[in-house]
């Protein structure tokens, strides 16, 4: 499905990515993770097309994609959520969701001015139709007119994977998708991604923080530090792996936080 | 958890369809109807300096909201709006004098090619990015004006050209009475056509483009092709403004389409709310009647005790353009974000009334 | 060949003073994300007080000039208290438009105040021109070249070094996280709007001096957009070199245009294709940050 | 009441030309209704203050223009709205008198050997800009040799790209030609003031001996200060909206010797009969009687007593109705209205030629010493002086008419 | 008691009322929790305490909100952050145009003492990563924004420090950082700090009081300990009752939602 063979980026003097290769089977469920910083939203650019990797090559359905815009590759089917929230915030969340559909609808300036007379109308609402299954799948119904700009952090990340699945990909890229959500919401989040890998069949990267999640619904993991993969398979063999132990989740065991947080608090300067 | 859709109660729509008509409901939709006819009425009650003014309002509106779906919708500032306006009227002019064109195709034979030009000056938008943008048109602004100058074969040069009244078979729309009816007629059509626009496709990716340009690339809206569009779009709105315009006073001299008309187009959407369409008819009416309202007022003023107190005499014109001015900017203090929103705001407090929480 | 000489060395010192004139854009725009519409008008009060100081009170320049800047000083805090802080927190483009606003007014204003002739000021240097590498200029120019060169040294500084640049800097990135680190935005934006006016003032006297006073005069603050955008919106130095820029293209469009083309305003219009062109190879003109797009 | 709509720029772009003609127009009006109006009918005069706005002009002449009290005429202002309402009024048979002096404003039937749009009810009073151009330039081709000029004089046309300052370019840069000029290339600077010190390092350059100055006062001051800084020694002719008292003041001595053609006989200070009538008519807006009024304060003085005439032979010929002052205008020839003897310059119109006046007086600026005072005071102290040099004048040749 | 907020109602854009009569109070010196869904309006809470609701169209219309006596609602937030009050935002809001440094100087605007060369050593020892990074901030990582942006807090040396959802986008390892600094600053420097998170479990480890809010309302309060044990909060905020925490895949595709009101 999707194959990245020795992807190096680099920023001036900081090298985000160094020599990553890996490969995305169909109908997998893959999470990228590792410290901040260690180049996961920049793998996840390179693969939507934002960046363009220094070096190496990505490949997307046995194609070679390395140069296309991220606007070609969206039409090939590779969709996206963002960390950093990047919905239109002026707009509905109707809207947003809608523009989604953007490569998959066919009216243009032309036709849609003249909306009744080009069947621009017809198409219009037919997506509409789709628009509101997923809208309905992901429990957002009571705020779809609503500004996408006022919406609580939680549903705006809703919002963002809705939109993300409008664009009917074949890939669909998550980066956290569950920051920022309590428990309960994680479930859900959790659930709706569970489905859209089993029931609709869609190939999920997914960066993640949480572990739980993580360990639970991913098919393999691969592990980033300092740009540079250190691990990837089972979720459970690369927990299991010391280095990734060491690098990103602390050396012991989370139910044993207090004691670790003392450990890992650099020494103090005596300030006035 | 608080729903934040304001969606009047009641109202309850049964099929997608009519969830996207262009008035919400059916009342406002009854009003609109009547409000065009009344309009039509106009003529036989209105005395010319009132038509003027409405058919003022009619193709300054039409430029007004291309100038709004460019800035507005797509986040595109243009200093330079007024040079397009300019080019169709000249366009619609040169089509009709010199290829012998009939106006009625002229006009928007002139919107094609204004677009065209729009396109043209588009193209640095692929690149640039608000005010260095927005600079960008202003070069568009000056290398117009410089064109419309020196173009003899096109605009007559700095004497000017005369445009033909429209005629349609053999009935000349040369009066006012006349004439206000292309104008509503030509607004609502192209009022239409834009709303139209906006919800669909290429209308949300203009907003898309907007709001947040990187995720809408991400989502497969080739940037590049709307940034530039949309300045086609906003060209095709202006150059029909402009046909109108020059067939309108049947005369277009360069000196008409200066940097302080661009930004009294800016003016118009501004004070109507960026990214509305019917704001846009909103701004642009402020922005016709406030230099008349201001013009009665000083009237009134003058020959007052307050006249002679003040010793205005001589410069009560600086006193009527001061307060054009401050009319502006208190307008702008107590409503920054338009006509518009404040209309949308009456209509939820309405709706809402009594339990405006 | 002398004349093209004659034209750079005339080029680099009108440049200067669009440079001038430029950084007074520049320090709102640093501060605030918004471009005063009213900057030429700013230029004309300027010049009319400093006019009226020297005409009606027979102040002599080397006070009657200080005296402007520190009344173009309280102009400015006096106009953001009154006008602009209402603003605060609005869509920016309103702001603009509000700016465009005071444009209009203070044209008026000033008409109604000094009336519709053009003044000329007093002789104010005991030779009025004098000779620079073989052309003779306005003594007024060297002054605020110099003037200029001082001005954009410290604002250099300013911006990059000290703790209110660096406030106004994220004012303008983010009025709310400026609020929410402790930064008065008002403060910040009064003083934003108070430099700037002082700046204006500088330029606005400077072409008065030369060629009277007269409301026509705020035409520079429209005049200079292209060099601004040269050198980038928000760099003071760019304002310089913008300004530079745009007054040596002027002068060899001019050359060009008078010893070949014969169109008659290239000087008018050239600036505006090179504008054109540079931006497309720097989209944030020569010294401008560029936005940082990372999702 | 005779309705009579009176288009000012007091506050826009022209307001420092607009203000005194408009000011003179409106006393004129003043002064005559209180002389009993026309025929003992009261002018209804509204005088607007349009900033010189096109648009604005066109709504107020749409207001004038309908209803009941539709206007018997106008008084129009600038070059802009004067050509967009030109169809108008023709349409409409509404007498305009405007401040803009286009030769093609003068072709009243369009049949004209240059092909303008017909102006039937466009009148100024004044040469046109063409002709008075060309007053100017047999002038200086006379002056050349005065001066004991070696070669061909070379004139250089200088103005912005606009249709005011353009107005004359081809009419007078042929005439240049005939009269054995050598024409140089145009050079342009831009209607607002600004640093023109290029435009006159290649005037100086090119050696040019005359230059017109097509622009207002403002910018012509500019290149008037920046040519004296550099030294360019070359005559300037202005144009008439382009050289007054306050534009000589403000130039200082930089202004000194420049020419330009004026559309009244005489200044201010001058003594002839219709003098005392001006100083009667200045005390409407001047109580004191000290005001000094610059020259075109006098000129829309004499636009609005042509008017005035007119109206006087109208409503004694059927009414004062916009084709009877259209007609009325035809009457006479050189005339003077009464009263303003000596003032205003015998003019003619005919329904086929709207050049009132061919006659171009030519007057030379002097200005010694410092314009720092009033212009009252410059012109008593003699600081500022406008001096007549002659009276050219240029005959009215058919092939010129609308040019 | 430091800080208290008094029945409290806040509305944005003069229509949608979003805090419904909340209160909370928080001790000198302590650091108390401030749980709930998303959107319950806990990041609101956090605005209008700090006076930032102005910048959003946003107000509050009723009650009253007192910081160690004082009443502070309805004054400008650059005074509030004068009064020792001091908001580290939601989603990080870093200024992106300005180097680490520059950020961390900011931070401390409002100070006039010299320690302030001492306070960047000290946020560096914390954050070492943030010296390291010389570029503009805008380019950092989500985590190292996070960093800054704490950092950006120490900086000020604040009386009572607003934490809108400090761990979030942070690796496990940094979640733990985060909280044993936060817990140092608290300690340490004496700072009062109110924490809002979903991170339930962290938090209420950190905490010594905790509050639960709901659409609004605080519909639950008590110690951190009370709340730990609570069934309901174990049950929605930590995961699991008793039992063992299950699994996220298989999760039922119904569920019932706790809803206190
Ligand atoms: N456009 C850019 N310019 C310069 N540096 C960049 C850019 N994008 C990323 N970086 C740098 O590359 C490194 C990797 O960043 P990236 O955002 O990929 O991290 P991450 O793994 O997603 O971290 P986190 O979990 O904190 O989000 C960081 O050090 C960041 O500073
Ligand atoms: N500027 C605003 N305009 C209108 N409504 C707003 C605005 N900001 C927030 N809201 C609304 O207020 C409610 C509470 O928002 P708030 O951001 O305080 O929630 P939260 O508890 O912080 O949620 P999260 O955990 O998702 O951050 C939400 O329903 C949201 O839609
Ligand atoms: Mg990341
Ligand atoms: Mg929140």
């Amino acid at each position: 499905m999707f194959e990245a063979r020795g992807v190096n980026l680099r920023f001036g003097g900081v090298h985000a990515l160094t020599d990553v290769s890996f490969g995305i089977r169909k109908g997998e469920l893959f999470s990228i993770i590792g410290p901040n910083g260690a180049g996961k939203t920049s793998m996840v650019n390179c693969i939507s097309g934002r960046y363009r990797p220094t070096d190496g090559k990505v490949y997307f359905k046995g194609r070679d994609v390395t140069g296309m815009t991220p606007n070609h590759r969206a039409s090939l089917g590779i969709g996206r959520t963002f960390q950093n929230l990047a919905l239109f915030g002026h707009m509905t969340v109707l809207d947003n969701i809608m523009v989604g559909r953007h490569h998959l609808l066919k009216n243009n300036f032309l036709t849609g001015s003249l909306y009744w007379l080009t069947g621009a109308r017809k198409e219009e609402l037919s997506h509409r139709r789709e628009v509101e299954e997923i809208i309905d799948f992901l429990e957002i119904q009571h705020v779809r007119k609503a500004t996408a700009g006022t919406l609580s952090y939680g549903l705006r990340k809703r919002v963002e994977l809705a939109r993300a699945i409008a664009l009917k990909p074949d890939l669909i890229l998550l980066d956290e998708p569950m920051a920022g959500m309590n428990l309960e919401e994680k479930e859900d989040m959790a659930r709706y991604i569970v489905d859209l890998n089993e029931e609709f069949g869609m190939t999920v990267v997914m960066i993640e923080h949480d572990m739980g999640v993580v360990m639970d619904i991913s098919h393999r993991v691969m592990v980033l530090e300092f740009g540079k993969k250190i691990a990837e398979g089972k979720p459970e063999e690369v927990l299991a792996d010391p280095r990734v132990r060491r690098a990103y989740l602390g050396e012991d065991d989370e139910e044993e936080a207090p004691a670790a947080i003392t450990a890992v608090v650099p020494p103090r300067k005596e300030v006035a | 958890m608080a729903s934040v859709s304001i969606i009047p109660s009641g109202d309850y729509k049964t099929s997608y369809g009519s969830d996207t008509t262009i008035f919400p409901t059916r009342t406002s939709r009854n009003f609109a109807i009547l409000g065009v006819i009344l309009l039509l009425a106009c003529p036989a009650f209105m005395d010319r300096y009132w038509l003027s003014l409405l058919i003022q309002i009619g193709y300054l509106g039409i430029a007004a909201l291309g100038l709004n779906i460019l800035v507005g919708f797509t986040g595109q500032i243009s200093i330079g709006h007024s040079a397009f306006f300019g080019f169709g009227a000249f366009a619609s002019a040169w089509a009709s004098n010199s290829l012998g064109v009939p106006v009625a195709l002229a006009i928007p034979l002139a919107g094609v090619m204004t677009t065209l030009v729009g396109l043209l000056f588009g193209m640095p938008a692929a690149r640039l990015k608000g005010l260095y943008l927005a600079i960008a048109t202003l070069a568009a602004q000056y290398i117009l004006q410089d064109f419309f100058a020196r173009a003899d074969w096109f605009t007559g040069g700095t004497a000017g050209t005369i445009a033909e009244p429209l005629t349609i078979f053999g009935f000349a729309f040369d009066t006012d009475e006349r004439f206000f009816y292309v104008a509503l007629v030509a607004l609502v059509v192209m009022y239409i056509l834009a709303t139209n626009l906006m919800r669909t496709r290429d209308g949300r990716a203009l907003v898309a483009v907007r709001d947040h340009y990187l995720s809408a690339e991400i989502m497969g809206i080739n940037l590049t092709k709307y940034r530039t569009m949309s300045f086609g779009i906003s060209a095709f709105y202006a150059g029909i403004g402009g046909a109108l315009y020059a067939h309108y006073l049947q005369f277009v001299s360069v000196e008409g389409f200066t940097i302080l008309f661009s930004i009294q187009f800016l003016g118009m959407i501004i004070i109507g709310g960026l990214g509305s369409i019917m704001g846009t008819l909103m701004g642009t009416a402020f922005m016709v009647f406030l230099p008349e309202a201001m013009q009665a007022l000083t009237k009134l003023v003058s020959g007052t005790a307050l006249d002679t107190a003040l010793n205005l005499k001589d410069n009560i014109a600086f006193l009527r353009e001061m307060s054009i001015g401050l009319v502006i900017i208190l307008f702008l203090v107590f409503e920054p974000d338009g006509l518009a929103h404040r209309w949308k705001q009456i209509k939820a407090y309405w709706k809402l009334y009594p339990f405006s929480h | 060949m002398t004349l093209l000489f004659q034209l750079l060395v005339n080029g680099l010192i009108v440049g200067a003073l669009y440079g001038v004139v430029a950084m007074s854009f520049v320090l709102i725009y640093k501060a605030s994300r918004i471009v005063n519409f009213a900057q030429g008008e700013f230029l004309l009060i300027g010049a009319w007080t400093c006019w009226w100081l020297l005409t009606s009170w027979q102040l002599p320049f080397w006070i009657g000039f200080p005296i402007t800047l520190a009344f173009m000083l309280a102009f400015g805090v006096i106009l953001q208290i009154v006008v602009l802080r209402p603003m605060i927190g609005e869509p920016i483009i309103s702001v603009i438009m509000v700016t465009i606003g005071l444009s209009i007014v203070f044209q008026a204003a000033m008409k109604w105040m000094f009336g519709v002739f053009a003044k000329p000021f007093p002789p104010i240097f005991a030779s009025p021109t004098m000779n620079l590498f073989g052309l003779e200029v306005q003594t007024v120019y060297v002054m605020s070249l110099v003037i200029s060169i001082l001005i954009m040294a410290g604002f250099g500084w300013f911006f990059k070094y000290s703790r209110v640049g660096l406030a106004m800097r994220a004012t303008a990135f983010d009025q709310q996280v400026a609020q929410s680190l402790g930064i008065s935005v008002r403060h910040m934006f009064a003083m934003s709007w108070a430099i700037s006016a002082m700046v204006s003032a500088v330029a606005g006297v400077t072409v008065g001096v030369v060629n009277g006073v007269s409301s026509a005069l705020s035409f520079f603050g429209i005049k200079v957009f292209p060099a601004v955008i040269l050198g980038g919106l928000d760099s003071v130095i760019g304002a310089v070199v913008g300004g530079l820029i745009v007054g040596v293209l002027e002068n060899m469009a001019h050359y060009l245009d008078s010893q070949w083309l014969n169109w008659g305003n290239m000087y008018e219009i050239a600036p505006f294709y090179v504008l054109i062109a540079i931006l497309m190879i720097k989209p944030y003109g020569l010294f401008g940050t560029k936005d940082i797009e990372r999702v | 009441d005779i309705p009579v709509g009176h288009l000012a720029d007091q506050s826009g772009a022209t307001s420092d030309v607009g203000v005194p003609y408009a000011q003179g127009v409106a006393d004129a009006l003043a002064y005559i209704n209180s002389k009993g109006g026309i025929n003992g009918t009261k002018l209804a005069v509204d005088t607007v203050d349009y900033g010189y706005q096109a648009p604005r002009a066109i709504s107020q002449y749409k207001k004038w223009s309908s209803g009941s009290d539709k206007i018997a005429a106008l008084q129009g202002w600038g070059t802009a709205d004067t050509e967009a309402l030109t169809g108008f009024v023709g349409k409409d048979e509404i007498p305009a008198y405007s401040g803009s002096y286009s030769g093609h404003l003068t072709d009243p039937t369009g049949k004209g050997p240059h092909g303008s749009k017909p102006a039937p009810y466009n009148f100024f009073y004044g040469p046109s800009y063409s002709d008075a151009l060309r007053g100017m330039l047999m002038w200086a081709a006379e002056d050349w040799k005065k001066q004991g000029g070696q070669g061909k004089p070379k004139y250089v046309h200088m103005g912005a790209n606009h249709p005011y300052p353009n107005a004359p370019k081809d009419a007078g840069e042929q005439l240049a030609k005939e009269l054995g000029f050598d024409v140089l290339p145009a050079v342009q600077f831009a209607l607002t003031p600004g640093d023109y010190t290029a435009q006159c390092l290649t005037l100086k350059e090119a050696g040019a001996n005359y230059a017109y100055l097509g622009n207002t006062a403002g910018s012509n001051i500019s290149v008037l200060k920046a040519c004296q800084t550099v030294g360019a020694k070359v005559q300037f002719m202005g144009n008439v909206w382009g050289m007054d008292e306050n534009a000589a003041k403000a130039a200082g001595a930089a202004a000194n010797g420049v020419v330009f053609p004026m559309r009244t006989a005489v200044t201010w200070n001058a003594e002839v009969p219709g003098m005392k009538t001006l100083k009667d008519i200045s005390k409407i807006s001047d109580a004191s009687g000290n005001a000094y009024r610059p020259v075109h304060y006098m000129a829309g003085v004499c636009t609005a007593f042509y008017m005035k005439e007119a109206m006087d032979w109208a409503s004694k010929n059927g009414g004062v109705t916009g084709p009877n002052i259209r007609k009325a205008m035809y009457q006479k020839k050189d005339w003077v209205p009464a009263g303003l003897e000596g003032v205003c310059v015998p003019s003619t119109w005919t329904d086929a030629d709207h050049r009132g006046m061919t006659a171009v007086n030519i007057y030379r600026a002097q200005v010694t010493g410092d314009t720092g005072a009033s212009v009252a005071d410059l012109v008593k102290a003699g600081t500022i002086k406008l001096e007549k040099l002659t009276t050219v004048d240029v005959p009215r040749k058919p092939e010129w008419l609308g040019w | 008691m430091m800080l208290s907020v008094n029945n409290i109602e806040v509305v944005y854009n003069d229509v949608i009322l979003v805090l419904r009569g909340l209160s909370l109070e928080v001790p000198e010196g302590e650091i108390v929790a401030l749980l709930g869904a998303n959107g319950a309006g806990k990041s609101t809470t956090l605005k209008a305490i700090s006076g930032l609701l102005k910048t959003e169209d946003g107000e509050v219309t009723r009650g009253d909100i007192t910081f160690a006596g004082e009443r502070i609602n309805g004054i400008d937030p650059d005074r509030i952050v004068r009064k020792g009050i001091f908001q580290v935002m939601e989603g990080r809001r870093i200024i992106a145009d300005m180097t680490c440094l520059e950020n961390l100087r900011l931070g401390a605007y409002t100070r006039r003492d010299n320690g302030v060369k001492d306070d960047l050593d000290m946020v560096f020892s914390y954050f070492p990563r943030l010296k390291e990074r010389t570029g503009l901030a805008g380019y950092l990582s989500g985590g190292e924004q996070q960093m800054l942006a704490i950092g950006r807090a120490m900086m000020a040396r604040p009386k009572l420090i607003l934490m809108d959802e400090p761990s979030m986008g942070l690796s496990p390892l940094m979640v733990k950082e985060v909280f044993s600094i936060v817990q140092q600053i608290n300690k340490d420097l004496g700072v009062t700090i109110l924490l809002v998170e979903q991170n339930a479990r962290m938090a209420l480890q950190a905490a010594t009081r905790g509050y639960i809010m709901e659409n609004g309302k605080v519909v639950l309060d008590g110690t951190a300990e009370e709340l730990r044990n609570n069934e309901d909060v174990k049950e929605f905020y930590l995961g699991g009752g008793n039992e063992e925490r299950k699994s996220f895949k298989n999760l039922k595709s119904f569920k019932r939602r706790k809803r206190w009101i």
